[in-house]
């Protein structure tokens, strides 16, 4: 029954938008592949290690296929494979120390290598299905919490810093844990390799990095009687690889926006929704929850006026997500507390947003991101501000409840602001439980009226993007106040047109598992 | 982690960083002058790197500070003896049995919150029926008489009632430290009980918010209890004692 | 509206069984007179100040009546005025020398000393409607903020640092400021005189106190453009007289309550409830709102269970109020935020609670305190739970917002932390303004279901005690778990049975200015 | 009050009480050696009374705590000079009239968030149009061309715009300040200037929430601005600065 008399076929409406808007996009992604969509699919085939100047072997190998990586890298590899016998490991190390040279192979049959392709795409994601087989088996031994799940993040930069620290807030009560990435590996075109223990603002995310904080958290769920969700950062310039990596590594939920790369790192448009559709077939795979990032947008425009943005965005996340294969329940689709605590009524206003999109995706376990930007070194204040974020959470039945850090201005968390936040998060969530339950808005309230306002303002905003299409929409800067026109933006040189014998192996495999096979031509 | 205990400091977000928080006021008005004060001020206090995160106006030329720093000292965790209760802790079913066992009667408590002050809930919670946060007071206790006096008792009074009662022990209670008056307080009734010269033949029990077993000692009493005391606590170790005291001492019952 | 259903008829059927309750008093009350209601009296015909051993004259002069205090301590006064033509301050300064005998005056006629008395207690009234009218006078060119009113308290002992905090928490936009009395003084049978800087926990209540307060923040409302009302302690066994001396410096508010002596200072019950209507008329002539002490129930009794306990007691309260002439919106009834916090759903139970005494009081401006018992030196979870008991006094429209202090656990609030508490009550208020026009609750939720369930139990308890008397009903322990008997308590030997020839030239002459000529007779 | 500057201490209800709160968390497990340890850590900071007035478990061997505390610490705030930007601040209209009264010509100003770091509000705050909490940025001024280069510009590129551009002022934001990052994008900076021969020809003014007017000269800066910064608090610096630069080595326009 909705609290805000929001008219559900509007809501279609809005979604119907939304999905004209990313199919007319559809076309240029079919037509494309990216470096770093090859180097997933190596991933995925079972490529790994570095070479000894620490580039990852699958780079490596894609650096070495220049061009010829439009036929798909896995072409190439497979052939070699076929070619001298040895295992996909053993090519790329070859490649690596110089004695292959994957221009220079005889031909061999093109059904044998698609076979071969097939069958490494199938054993990766089987070992991709053993890891989602674990996490039912755990979750069903060690039953997760009710929603909202508190949602804390590390950041110290040294990954077993990291681990002692997600242990004690698990401890006291985090139901996911999600370290934090160093500033700009977003714009690294390779992933780092190993362990890691400097970082600035955070961990670098490595599949290392990633083991062992999963052993770590799984280790203290035993102890506490509740499966902890690990969540890590994959938009950027490598975000398919990233996902392989964290589906491999059993992480739970992934940073996995389709538009942040563009708006916030500068990345080029068309290989951010390349490498986001593929990467997000991998998240299906794995069950992976996929978080993502409107809550940036009201970091540089204003949270009052720029409202409808966020919704549009997250029609537009959705839209693509649903394409890939997520299914709604896999959608941690984002927005944020931001509004100037100062406005009258803020609260009254917070309410209504989160309420809002709560009606719009009520399928969806949404990603609430706490004030950040309102945050300031009064700490007592900022404690404060997260109550009242708290009390909007509960309020509104959030999914996944970022909890806000007292010394959001000054610091990544401390260990004690972290138990702070988990304390102030149990004490207003408990204190409002059934809040929900217990309150209807009048018709004229401000909560209702700023809902409409906003769900209208969100379809008028869907309509022109329609109209003008999305990249055109972005090149105007129509979101967050950014342009980024298509041509522009890093990792532009990794964009690939496809040749006609293009061979991706994994996406057939992917598409059967997920069920897409009836559309999934028309997008990868 | 690579702990030195020798070598304890805080921990912000590595070992050893010495990170902290801290909060103050100072009588300057608000601005640059009082800013660099309040920097000085914390470096004064061993903060080594300082960041004044907030400075607020607080009005009549007062400005109040929020700092995080982080300090080169620390402390030798290792040379660290705690002075604290040492006794079991039974339950209430226990504890009665244990006095039947070893005394072969009731043990007699009186109890009161002394001098002005009036904050009868702690003693309450010792020793009334109803106890607190689901733990039964003394008065529940089979094999004990527990005689709650309540509020503003003078220390006189006090020990008077306890030797009619010949009680056992003595619960006092003070929750009021402005100007120290627990303190004054307490040593008061201390100094009456010896000066009656039956100091010995009570089991003295301080208790209290901001009381310890250290400070108690320190005052006199056998025993001090803080925050989160429960009945069960005070008797085990009057058992405790007693048994202790009797086993040394000779029979008494 | 009713925002919980509260059904008014049976509000007037509670109200009615109080003044069945309160009524039953009255003869006893009539019957007698105290000490201190003749000190009073004296306080009003203009004496004042103290002897060479600091014993104030009013009670030099009323000891040295002793039974004859019966008479009425103003008819030997006056008597002796006609017979020296001395003031009365002289008369009481030529007892206190031993140089008059109250006893050996010879006769004076009745109706001179009757004619004079009420000269000198209509001088005294005038002093009392000049600060009325001063007051008004100021709130008119310095208006008050609209409710709820913040109310800070400063207790430093010394009425110069009071000051002090008292200007700062103004400009920091303190509406009301009380200070809080040194720790033992309403035991004391007599004010203390001049100002005072040594106190426990607060300060001395002395007229020069008073005075040094009201001049300080008459300044600093000059300059912020709020008027600031001033708040200090009555009951005890000083009730009357701590009144008249807040009515001579214009103080605004008074803590001043019909029971809380006998319960929580173990008072005679008579002398209490004596002392409490005569103070009540005199807080009505001077326009005080009274606050009252059910708060101090929750103290000892758990908040939940005996909810019912504090509305009946407000009950109570308005009725001796109103019989004594104050109007409601002179009736600051009090109640507290005291629930557990760790209960699941204890915002709403609170909620529920203050919502309920609006509904129920609509006209008198609820006096409502913040968590003091559950509070820890956990300043954070501390400041938390104050933002909560803010919230829900928005959301309530209470009027007087007495501010939770942070270190409520550990000592009467440093500087800050009352800068601290402001900021808390101005983020939330604000953040929620509107938040009662915007919502309704449904007729099942616990919010609701609550209110009945407390309401009914009051009128039960009511019942009960109009049953047994309100003076058994204390005697048995009905109120707060504390008995205490009729015939027991403090200040008993100052309860005297009025003679025949009792005067008390206040009573016609406040009785008249509120309007009360007709009932007065039944009471005093 | 009698205030006695020399010896200024916080106050917490009196004058000079040294009364102060402190957070911080100890890699000690939770009891009372813990507690006894904060106590010691207190004490080793200076403070003479202290009570740990709360203590939680983080977990993992960590404690938490919240202490209150006296100290008789001092520092003598009048020997104290304040290191602050020196120059009046004037509204936008008056910025423009004075730039075309002392110079004739419009300001040129290139700024940038240079290094990793990609904190572009506070940068933008300063320069675009439309500025912050209502106060618009430089590009508004009639008389300024304002150039924003934006997020993660390397120090190499932003001086080689500069140049490019002629410019008057160069502007340079920080906001990520871990591992000190800030310090070593700043210096950075600065050397690149030197070594170009460049730096007198400009006026450099570094900005960030974490940054001051003192560390900025320290850092070889003319000038530096933290929190709640407008626009015309830089324009005006700029103005005063270029004009005292202009009067003492001639006229340069
Ligand atoms: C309730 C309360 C009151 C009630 C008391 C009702 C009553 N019948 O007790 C009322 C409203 C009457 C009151 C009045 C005053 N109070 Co008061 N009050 C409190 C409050 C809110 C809670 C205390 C409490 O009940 N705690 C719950 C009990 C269960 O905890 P506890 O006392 O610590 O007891 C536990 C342990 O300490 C221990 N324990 C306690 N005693 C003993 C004894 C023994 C032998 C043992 C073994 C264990 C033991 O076991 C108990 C259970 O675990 C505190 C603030 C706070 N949150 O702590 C202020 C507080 C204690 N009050 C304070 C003050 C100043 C006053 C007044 C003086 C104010 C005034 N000027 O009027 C008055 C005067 C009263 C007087 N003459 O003493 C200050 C004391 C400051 C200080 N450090 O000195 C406090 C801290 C509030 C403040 N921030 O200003 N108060
Ligand atoms: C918004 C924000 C972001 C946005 C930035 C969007 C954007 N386009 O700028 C996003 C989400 C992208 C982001 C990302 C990250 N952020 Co960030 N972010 C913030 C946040 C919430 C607000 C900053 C802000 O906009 N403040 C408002 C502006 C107006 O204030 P200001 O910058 O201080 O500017 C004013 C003055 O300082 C001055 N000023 C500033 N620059 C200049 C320059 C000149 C010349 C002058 C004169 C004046 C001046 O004038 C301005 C107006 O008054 C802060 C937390 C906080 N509340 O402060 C964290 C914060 C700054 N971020 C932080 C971190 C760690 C990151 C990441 C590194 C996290 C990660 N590992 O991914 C990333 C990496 C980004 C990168 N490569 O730099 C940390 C920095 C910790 C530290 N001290 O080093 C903070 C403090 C959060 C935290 N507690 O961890 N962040
Ligand atoms: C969806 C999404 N991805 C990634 C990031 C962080 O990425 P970067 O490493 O670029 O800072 C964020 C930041 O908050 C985000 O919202
Ligand atoms: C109504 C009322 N009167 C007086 C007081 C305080 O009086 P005492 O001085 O007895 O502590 C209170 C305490 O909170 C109160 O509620």
């Amino acid at each position: 029954m909705s609290l805000l008399g929001i008219d559900q076929t509007q809501v279609q409406r809005l979604r119907a938008t939304a999905d004209e808007i990313t199919r007319s996009l559809a076309p240029l992604l079919r037509a494309h592949t990216t470096v770093t969509v090859e180097r997933a699919v190596l991933r995925l085939l079972g490529v790994d290690g570095v070479d000894h100047h620490q580039v990852p072997l699958p780079n490596v190998v894609v650096n070495h296929l220049r061009e010829k990586a439009g036929d798909g890298a896995a072409a190439a590899v497979c052939a070699a494979m076929l070619h001298t016998g040895a295992s996909i490991g053993e090519v790329a190390e070859q490649v690596a120390r110089g004695e292959l040279d994957l221009h220079r192979l005889a031909q061999v049959p093109e059904d044998e290598v698609r076979a071969l392709g097939h069958e490494l795409a199938a054993e990766g994601l089987a070992r991709i299905r053993a890891n989602v087989r674990e996490r039912e088996e755990r979750i069903s031994r060690l039953p997760v919490r009710g929603q909202p799940w508190k949602y804390v993040i590390v950041a110290t930069g040294n990954i077993h810093e990291d681990v002692i620290q997600a242990r004690a807030a698990v401890r006291r009560g985090a139901d996911i844990i999600a370290v934090i990435r160093t500033t700009g590996q977003s714009l690294l075109d390779y992933v780092p390799y190993g362990p890691t223990t400097e970082g600035f603002g955070g961990t670098y995310a490595t599949q290392a990095n990633f083991r062992i904080m999963r052993a770590a958290l799984d280790e203290v769920a035993e102890e506490t009687g509740h499966y902890v969700r690990l969540v890590n950062y994959a938009s950027g310039l490598c975000m398919p690889e990233i996902v392989v990596m964290g589906a491999f590594e059993r992480l739970d939920m992934m940073l996995n926006d389709s538009m942040y790369g563009i708006l916030f790192r500068d990345i080029n448009p068309v290989r951010t929704f390349v490498d986001q559709f593929f990467s997000r077939m991998v998240d299906a795979a794995a069950g992976i929850i996929i978080n993502t990032g409107e809550d940036n947008y009201l970091t540089t425009a204003d949270a009052v006026e720029a409202a409808h943005t966020v919704l549009a965005s997250d029609f537009i996340n959705e839209s693509f997500g649903l394409a890939a294969g997520l299914r709604s329940d896999l959608l941690g689709l984002g927005h944020a507390f931001e509004i100037d605590p100062d406005l009258e009524d803020s609260f009254l206003l917070e309410l209504s947003q989160a309420l809002l999109l709560r009606e719009v995706f009520p399928d969806s376990p949404l990603k609430y991101m706490p004030p950040t930007k309102h945050m300031s070194g009064d700490v007592f204040k900022g404690y404060l501000m997260n109550a009242m974020f708290n009390l909007s959470g509960i309020w509104s039945h959030q999914g996944i409840q970022l909890l806000g850090m007292l010394t959001e201005a000054m610091h990544t968390p401390f260990l004690q602001d972290r138990f702070l936040a988990l304390q102030n998060a149990d004490y207003v969530m408990n204190a409002a439980r059934h809040i929900q339950d217990q309150v209807t808005f009048r018709p004229d309230s401000l909560v209702v009226r700023r809902a409409h306002e906003v769900l209208d303002k969100t379809g008028r905003l869907l309509e022109e993007v329609r109209g003008a299409g999305l990249l055109e929409a972005i090149s105007a800067g129509w979101f967050a106040d950014i342009s980024r026109p298509a041509d522009g933006g890093k990792g532009l040189l990794g964009v690939l047109k496809k040749s006609g014998r293009y061979f991706n192996p994994c996406k057939s495999v992917l598409a059967v598992q997920l069920g897409l096979e009836k559309e999934i031509d028309t997008w990868i | 982690m690579d702990l030195n205990l020798r070598e304890i400091r805080p921990y912000g977000d590595t070992l050893s960083d010495g990170a902290m928080q801290m909060s103050f006021t100072l009588p300057l008005p608000t601005g640059p002058l009082a800013k660099e004060a309040a920097l000085r001020f914390v470096r004064r206090l061993g903060l080594a790197e300082a960041d004044v995160v907030h400075m607020a106006e607080l009005g009549e030329g007062f400005t109040f500070f929020i700092v995080y720093g982080k300090t080169r000292l620390f402390i030798d965790a290792t040379d660290i003896t705690v002075t604290a209760v040492e006794s079991d802790v039974w339950d209430r079913a226990t504890c009665d049995e244990k006095i039947r066992e070893l005394f072969g009667r009731k043990l007699r408590i009186v109890g009161a919150c002394i001098g002005e002050d009036a904050h009868t809930v702690g003693i309450d919670a010792i020793m009334n029926m109803k106890g607190y946060a689901g733990h039964y007071g003394l008065e529940r206790f089979s094999m004990i008489d527990a005689f709650n006096l309540g509020a503003q008792v003078e220390p006189e009074t006090l020990l008077a009632r306890a030797l009619e009662k010949q009680a056992d022990a003595v619960l006092v209670s003070q929750v009021v430290t402005q100007r120290d008056a627990h303190l004054q307080n307490l040593t008061r009734f201390v100094e009456l009980a010896e000066a009656a010269g039956v100091r010995d033949r009570l089991v003295l029990i301080a208790g209290g918010p901001r009381l310890d077993h250290k400070l108690a000692l320190e005052l006199g009493y056998d025993a001090g209890f803080g925050r989160g005391t429960f009945a069960e606590h005070v008797a085990s170790f009057i058992i405790t004692h007693l048994a202790r005291s009797r086993g040394s001492s000779g029979s008494k019952g």
